[in-house]
């Protein structure tokens, strides 16, 4: 479950980058946030992941209150959330199987889950050829296909992800969103970053229209394929 | 966290000292020249030690007999000065043996003793060794305490020139020891803050995918140890390589041979192992240390 | 004038990234590229900067013979194309402005020149506000306009732009496709690589279609408002 | 090039030595390590031959005139000693000054003086100082050639010993700089291989932009230079500060002042500027030099 109440934030440069934000996504939520460019959805974004702090209000997430939680408690809440980053992130010196592993080496999985689960998704992703490529050797919509296993891959309870499809192909995009779409099926909140009009009118659902660092709608639509 | 866990991290961190070649090859270099220059002033330090422990044992007092002591009582205060605490070996020398010297010691004055024939004016005389050289004038106050004693000298001038030389490389060493402790501090600080400035996007994202700090330490900790363990390695070739050559160098000057006594001079193999422990247990250490205190210091994003 | 004859590409890693492409566009041309991902179209937009070089056959851009070219004719043959990379590549060092001013600093600009050129392509792209601001402080849309000024600055005979409007809002893509055709009818030629089907379909041009590192399809088609 | 597009690559160097402060401080320390050292080597190696210098001033030679000549005959020979080639000096010694000096240095034989009563046995002599102690033997065996000549007698053991010295000096300091030589192109090689490492990405790009190689190595060349400046100049405090301490330290050892002789330490103060540009022009210099050859290694992207 993820709620905002009254977020502003404000960056050291004086940018006004949200304002005044409330917003409550419930648990087994599918949403997207839509807005044009520098609107402040990925400002959220990072609210959510405590890469930044909300400069007033209250950020609440899978049960953890951001605002309060000690230094050392923040790992164990990552652990509840998988992300995309707009930039991707990956880890250069790592291939694409060991991006993937690491985050359950983090949470010391048994070795021979970890054997089983990372080939698992990337080839959900249809990465099957890369799995031993280095980030460098990636093309754009690779990298972000790596992005995406990774955050699927220790099965959290959340999945945040920044313009998933922003590098890749129309058909491919649609199989991704399908693809979240059928973990969405399976009980897991999902929040989507994303600019492409198209796939939200065709899946529908929950539409969060960020505008100058405000919410300015916020509604459940019909998608194509269910109108 | 399980062993498999344990070992993922090791192995992370001895493949890191690999695949961040360049900046490890730099503390590597830093480690080393730390240790070579501390390792140097200490070995330089015994050296100087095992000098005036050497050349304290040549050090004698002379001691001068009244004539009018006889035979008996000669022999009898031999006994009495090797009874004195401290006193090594006591030797007899004889005024014919002195008088010998002498003409040897001033062939410019043979004139003077050539005049004086048979008429021998010299004494009967000890010449007293001392097992440690700071009890001298102790020992002196001892021996004129004596009945009979004509005249008591001890010649400490070089000795006293190498115990001065000792106090001041103690200071310096210290300085050196000092200096060379921050410095290489500061430089570890250094490459370390580099190695993690060069890896903070990847550590940012381990941070983001839920890594605690203590998993992304722990292969620099390793990091560290393996570096400064190499280091140590190098250090010891280094020093036996160059003690060597400059023993043998050393040796071949007679004068200064002469001066210092061959024997004062540690040979390699008799330290070899201390020289070897220290420079790994140091080096392992402190690159280890190093690397926890910087981590700790930048590893907060 | 870009031109390639025969061209393969084969990263040491084995993997056949172009496969005997041929291909001209001439002077004054505007060119979309499109395929799926990991099609091989950043792998040609690579070979037209001499960023990776042939495995085999001819590359000619702005006439020059890259395969042929000498190691200090590579920074005067650069001096005449602009690009956009499709992961911006802006120096983090420097401020927007200074990211900008650079391309022009390197070919000596005059001091008077620079300060007039620059602000005005910001405007171009609508940063104005941002101009003082680091990379760290853009949103991804921001970047990619930064990087969208920094290939027209010099006014360069050929622009070659890896998915210039991957981040970017719908409407700032038509605007930005818009700037590009302006600039295109003054004579520079544009090659633009582009998932967005919606923007070939609207504007129409030619369209060169990469899959699996061949051209299956190489046309040009009549945009929306045209017809 | 125009001089504002100079101008703009030097500020851009400038710069750099603030954006990449950790970088230019690793630098920074390597280089101030490495001009320490060399620097204390030289230094110390021109203060020991100063002290030889000053201990072969205190050389003399010591020349003993047969008994049989008279007095005209004793001031003509000390005409003759004072024509040789190499001798500054020469000094008359009467018997009876060598008499009594005898006396204060061996009180033990008292009597044997006591017992020769005025009847000095000794005889007159000179005294002889030579400028150059490489002469010593030519001059003695010139002296030898005179008439009524009885004995001459040089003592230069305390100089040899200096002389091997300095030979070991010289030869361990030309290790210490051909190894620092080595050891501080490694370490500016790792330094900058590490800051151009850090920026791959940026120069890359600029040369995407169309930037020559020399447009880009400007401003390291500069940063390289700024920084080598630095360490020359932290380098002279540092020798300042030490070289004062350890002189009033040395002072005050009046056993090794009487050996080595306070006036043949050299004075900070006589040396201040020449040390200061050596450190400078050679920190700016190899700081400049390190970045220009590494940048060209590594910039060709
Ligand atoms: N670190 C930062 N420091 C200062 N300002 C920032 C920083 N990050 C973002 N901003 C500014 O905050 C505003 C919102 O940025 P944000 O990244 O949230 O936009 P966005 O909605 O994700 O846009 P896009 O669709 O282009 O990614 C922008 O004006 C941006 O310039
Ligand atoms: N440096 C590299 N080393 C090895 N393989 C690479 C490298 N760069 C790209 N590849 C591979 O070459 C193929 C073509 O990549 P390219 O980047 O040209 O694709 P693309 O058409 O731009 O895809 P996208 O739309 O996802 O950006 C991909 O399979 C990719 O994995
Ligand atoms: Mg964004
Ligand atoms: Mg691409």
């Amino acid at each position: 479950m993820v709620e905002l109440k009254n977020v502003s934030v404000t960056y050291s440069s004086g940018v006004d980058a949200l304002n005044n934000v409330s917003l409550k996504i419930n648990d087994g939520d599918f949403a997207f946030v839509v807005g044009s460019s520098g609107a402040g959805k990925s400002t959220m974004i990072k609210l959510l992941l405590k890469e930044i702090n909300a400069t007033s209000g209250v950020v609440t997430v899978n049960g953890y209150n951001l605002n309060k939680m000690k230094r050392r408690q923040i790992p164990e809440f990552r652990r509840t959330l998988g992300f995309v980053f707009q930039d991707f992130r990956l880890i250069p010196s790592m291939t694409v199987y060991e991006n993937i592993a690491f985050v359950l080496r983090v949470i010391d999985a048994p070795k021979k889950y970890i054997r089983k689960r990372v080939p698992y998704v990337i080839s959900l992703v249809g990465l099957q050829a890369k799995s031993n490529s280095y980030p460098d050797e990636l093309s754009g919509g690779e990298k972000q296909r790596v992005a995406i296993a990774r955050a699927l891959v220790n099965d959290p309870k959340l999945i945040i992800a920044d313009e998933p499809t922003g590098n890749i192909d129309p058909e491919l995009s649609y199989e991704i969103v399908e693809l979240l779409k059928g973990i969405n099926d399976c009980g897991t909140t999902i929040l989507m970053v994303t600019h492409e009009h198209d796939l939200v009118r065709h899946f529908g659902g929950r539409i969060i229209n960020i505008t100058d660092g405000e919410i300015v709608f916020d509604e459940v639509i019909g998608g194509i394929n269910e109108a | 966290m399980k062993l498999s866990g344990v070992k993922y991290l090791v192995d992370q961190g001895v493949e890191n000292v690999w695949k961040n070649k360049m900046m490890a090859f730099a503390t590597f270099c830093v480690l080393l020249i730390s240790l070579l220059l501390v390792g140097a002033s200490v070995i330089f330090y015994f050296n100087i030690n095992s000098m005036i422990g050497g050349i304290s044992d040549k050090n004698e007092i002379a001691v001068f007999i009244n004539d009018k002591a006889d035979k008996a009582r000669i022999t009898e205060i031999g006994q009495d000065l090797a009874k004195i605490k401290g006193v090594s070996e006591v030797t007899f020398e004889s005024k014919e043996d002195a008088f010998n010297k002498m003409l040897v010691q001033m062939p410019e004055y043979e004139k003077i003793f050539e005049s004086l024939g048979n008429d021998n004016p010299l004494v009967d005389g000890y010449r007293v060794k001392v097992s440690n050289i700071d009890e001298v004038p102790q020992i002196i106050s001892e021996i004129r305490g004596l009945n009979d004693i004509y005249y008591v000298k001890a010649s400490q001038e070089f000795v006293n020139v190498l115990k001065e030389l000792r106090r001041v490389v103690t200071m310096v060493a210290c300085a050196i020891i000092a200096a060379l402790a921050v410095v290489s501090m500061i430089m570890i600080s250094n490459t370390t803050k580099a190695s993690i400035f060069t890896r903070r996007e990847e550590i940012q994202i381990m941070k983001y995918v839920g890594a605690t700090n203590s998993f992304i330490r722990t292969p620099f900790f390793v990091e560290g140890m393996v570096t400064g363990f190499f280091s140590g390695i190098g250090a010891f070739i280094i020093t036996w390589a160059a003690y060597n050559s400059l023993f043998e160098l050393l040796t071949k000057q007679v004068n200064v041979m002469n001066v210092i006594g061959l024997g004062n001079i540690i040979q390699f193999s008799s330290i070899r192992v201390y020289v070897l422990l220290s420079y790994i247990i140091a080096g392992s250490f402190i690159g280890a240390l190093g690397s926890v205190i910087f981590t700790r210091k930048h590893i907060n994003v």
